[in-house]
């Protein structure tokens, strides 16, 4: 152990403002970037998940509108023949 | 009808397993095919569904996602100035520069490709820009400048012409003596993949080969 | 009319067309328009066989027209033309060079001594800016009409073609900063044993910032607001230039051999000459997709 | 020869590797950076010159030289991704580069820090900080390259290249700044010579190299694998990951 006392280690002989300046600041970049980059991992899946909704629902509604002019093709025919049928 | 299998001779260009990403979209998926001479090709889809993607893959300008194109069943990438000295493309832009004439344009674009430019004042000619020779580009409208572009088709020796919407603001008689040009080019041995949206005037149904696209999620809308 | 007259006609055009080719406009499109109205299948077996002689052959050697010193030239000429009938091109960045300048000793002071002392590094430093500021041209409008990608998809080898624009960028932008450079460096006091070496620097070191500045161009050019980009990519690698170029000056200034610093220099430039071109390709496929 | 990459050219196969060494590294990670720098602040001894502001240099020196290793590491990835077509390196832009800006970063302010003691000024034109700068902008410019492209495969491969023209220039830059810094000698008040480490010196700074090794491996592994997933986000396997994962 170099130092007798805390103060004395805060103090670092009289350099500690550096000392702990360069320490901090390392210690600041590094957790800033190693936090975003563990929270890019969730973010990532949230937007995956996000465009598969949306993906699914855009199919739905496609499959919908299929079976609804389906609908209307049949209707439309039943349509023709009950005129043919009247004429 | 035109099929693609019937010729058993080499196929001009062909694809395996081409998959195409843009803006994380699948835009298509382990597409393949095959373009004999002969054939002529019309790439179909709605708006955004990689009708642009393809034809630049298929020329070698854009990468696809996974897949490989074939020039004679070689690599593209093998052998790169062979396939490019038989292609033709002409994508959205005419490639026509403002600050040139009608004619040095086409000179350019001509020798650039390894054609004769003896011939050039007649294939303005055959484009309806007779008379315009001399003019500065940027006094032509757009539909000038694309008919300038085209008008590289007369002389191509390639016989892969990959056209990227040929007809945008090219009046009616242009498009039908174009046409006209294009089943000469694969009668000739060569082929022509085009994208349009306007219908053909002139090529018969049958003498057309269609390729249609429409893989994407959000063409729901189309 | 019938069909086969029709059929004739439309023969009798095609062979005019592949024969003489110099018919008139209106004739050729009468041509067309025959054609257009009445399609047969005898027609286009007919048109197909007049096409026959002209039949498509796969190139597989390459033709004279192919060759390297053709494509080099072909691209020169072009760019060179475009750049003549667009004077402010080559003007504007000129003008940039000469102010920037003037501003120095405005902002310094008009003591000679310090002028002198610092002149070559204000030239050298705003013939960087002049250059960064031309570059953008060098692929932007040929990118923005197409006559990019047809350069790409032509047979040449695109080191060729890409060389080739360099070389008339040079030309443009480079070769007038060096031939105004001894008025300005009158104008800031540059010693007199000095000039030679201005002279032989921006001789050997513009064209290294055209071969580099290129390849962040060819990186850029796809991508909207590239400029500021531009200069972040390209100026870090313009330093060693900076460093030696001045170096060079400022020991001829003290009467001392600077022909060390001249090599280094001229390395740079070979060294960039030949690997500048593959990067700017590689670049340019990748902007272009 | 190349063959037994091919498994890890699979993403799903690199993502799952790089899930299964986080753990691993993270623990290395923090026992080395632990021991490395308790022992560089509690227990090494002053420098008998620079006093206590020696302990700086356990941080300054391992960042400054991961800096330029990264960056080289960097180049190797962009390499086999525009040679090999490796896909997968692709993305090692986006990973790595912010990595090596922050050790860059770093590097230069404990530099900072550590100059204005034994100089008296924050910053002092010294070929090693100079060097230091420019790489910083190097990296810099990878980063907003890769950020302008909209498309993420365009913007690794636009990244690459720069990253391997990057590469050529780096000892060309260090030549020139070192042989321009000599050439100026004049303003440099005292350099930091190389101190003759004694070993109880030599280990703390061995043990935080290796600390700070191990950290970069960590973020860059979670970098990865945000890439891997953001560039695969339409594959089937990583459909199925979502649907487990997504809150």
């Amino acid at each position: 152990m170099q130092f007798n006392s805390f103060s004395d280690f805060i103090n670092m002989g009289g350099y500690g403002f550096y000392v702990w300046l360069s320490f901090g600041v390392s210690a600041l970049i590094l957790s800033l970037l190693l936090i975003s980059s563990k929270r890019g991992h969730q973010q990532i899946i949230n937007q995956i998940a996000k465009r598969k909704q949306r993906e699914d629902k855009l199919r739905e509604a496609k499959a919908l509108r299929k079976k609804h002019n389906e609908k209307n093709e049949e209707a439309k025919k039943a349509n023709a023949a009950l005129n043919e049928v009247t004429e | 009808m035109n099929t693609l299998s019937k010729k058993n001779s080499t196929p001009l260009i062909s694809a395996k397993k081409l998959t195409c990403i843009r803006e994380e979209r699948l835009l298509f998926d382990e597409l393949s095919l095959e373009i004999s001479a002969g054939d002529i090709v019309q790439v179909e889809g709605p708006n955004g569904s990689g009708k642009t993607s393809l034809l630049r893959i298929l020329s070698g300008l854009s990468q696809p996602y996974d897949g490989k194109i074939f020039y004679k069943n070689q690599l593209i990438s093998r052998c790169r100035e062979e396939f490019h000295q038989n292609l033709l493309y002409f994508g959205h832009l005419s490639g026509v520069k403002g600050e040139m004439t009608a004619e040095e344009n086409l000179d350019f674009n001509l020798a650039l490709h390894g054609n004769n430019t003896t011939e050039s004042l007649a294939y303005l000619a055959n484009v309806n820009l007779a008379g315009f020779e001399d003019s500065l580009a940027s006094h032509l409208s757009a539909g000038q400048h694309r008919r300038i572009a085209l008008a590289r088709l007369y002389q191509s020796h390639a016989p892969i012409w990959i056209l990227d919407e040929p007809f945008t603001a090219i009046d009616k008689q242009g498009v039908a003596s174009l046409e006209q040009l294009f089943i000469a080019h694969a009668a000739r041995g060569g082929c022509v993949i085009l994208t349009t949206h306007q219908d053909l005037i002139t090529i018969k149904p049958e003498q057309v080969t269609k390729i249609t696209l429409d893989y994407s999620y959000d063409s729901a809308f189309d | 009319m019938t069909l086969k007259a029709n059929a004739e006609q439309a023969t009798k055009h095609s062979v005019t067309k592949h024969t003489t080719i110099k018919s008139s406009s209106t004739e050729s499109l009468s041509a067309e328009s025959v054609i257009m109205g009445k399609v047969s299948i005898e027609h286009i077996s007919l048109e197909s066989s007049t096409l026959k002689s002209t039949t498509l052959e796969s190139h597989t050697q390459s033709s004279p027209q192919l060759s390297y010193r053709h494509a080099f030239m072909l691209v020169l000429k072009r760019d060179l033309t475009i750049a003549m009938r667009h004077k402010d091109d080559i003007i504007n960045p000129l003008l940039f060079f000469v102010i920037v300048v003037t501003l120095f000793p405005l902002g310094i002071g008009p003591e000679a001594q310090t002028l002198s002392r610092i002149a070559p590094g204000i030239i050298w430093v705003a013939a960087l800016l002049a250059t960064l500021l031309s570059l953008d041209r060098l692929f932007k409008s040929d990118h923005l009409d197409g006559s990019l990608e047809q350069m790409l998809l032509s047979p040449h080898p695109i080191f060729i073609l890409v060389l080739a624009k360099i070389f008339a960028h040079w030309l443009i932008t480079g070769l007038p900063l060096i031939l105004i450079a001894p008025l300005l460096a009158v104008l800031l006091h540059l010693d007199e044993r000095s000039y030679t070496a201005l002279l032989l620097t921006l001789l050997l070191g513009t064209p290294v910032l055209s071969l580099l500045g290129a390849v962040g161009v060819a990186l850029t050019v796809g991508i909207k607001k590239g400029g500021v980009l531009l200069s972040l990519l390209v100026l870090p690698l313009y330093i060693p230039v900076l460093i030696f170029a001045t170096s060079a000056i400022d020991t001829a200034a003290l009467g001392l051999p600077y022909s060390g610093q001249l090599a280094i220099i001229a390395a740079l430039f070979f060294g960039s000459l030949t690997l500048a071109p593959f990067a700017v390709g590689a670049a340019l496929k990748v902007s272009t997709n | 020869m190349w063959k037994w990459l091919h498994p890890y050219a699979n993403p799903e196969v690199s993502y799952h590797l790089t899930n299964k060494l986080l753990p691993w590294f993270s623990g290395l990670a923090a026992v080395f950076l632990t021991i490395g720098l308790v022992w560089a602040l509690l227990f090494a001894p002053a420098d008998y010159q620079q006093g206590d502001s020696f302990r700086i240099f356990y941080v300054h020196v391992p960042a400054a030289s991961l800096s330029m290793g990264i960056y080289f590491a960097m180049a190797i990835a962009a390499f086999s991704s525009l040679v090999w077509q490796l896909k997968l390196a692709d993305a090692s832009a986006a990973a790595i580069a912010p990595v090596g800006a922050a050790f860059t970063a770093i590097a230069l302010i404990t530099g900072a820090a550590w100059g204005k003691p034994m100089w008296g000024t924050w910053w002092i034109w010294d070929a090693r900080l100079t060097s230091e700068l420019i790489l910083l902008f190097l990296y810099l410019g990878v980063i907003a390259l890769h950020n302008a492209f909209e498309d993420k495969n365009l913007a690794g491969k636009a990244a690459g290249i720069l990253t391997l023209v990057g590469v050529i220039n780096i000892p060309i830059i260090k030549y020139s700044v070192d042989w321009w810094n000599t050439l100026h000698q004049g303003s440099t008040v005292s350099k930091l010579g190389k101190p003759s480490m004694s070993l109880d010196m030599l280990w703390p700074f061995i043990f935080s190299f290796i600390g700070f090794s191990f950290l970069v491996g960590v973020i860059i592994c979670l970098r990865f694998r945000n890439e891997i997933l953001a560039r695969n986000s339409i594959r089937p396997w990583v459909r199925e990951l979502v649907k487990n994962k997504a809150c």
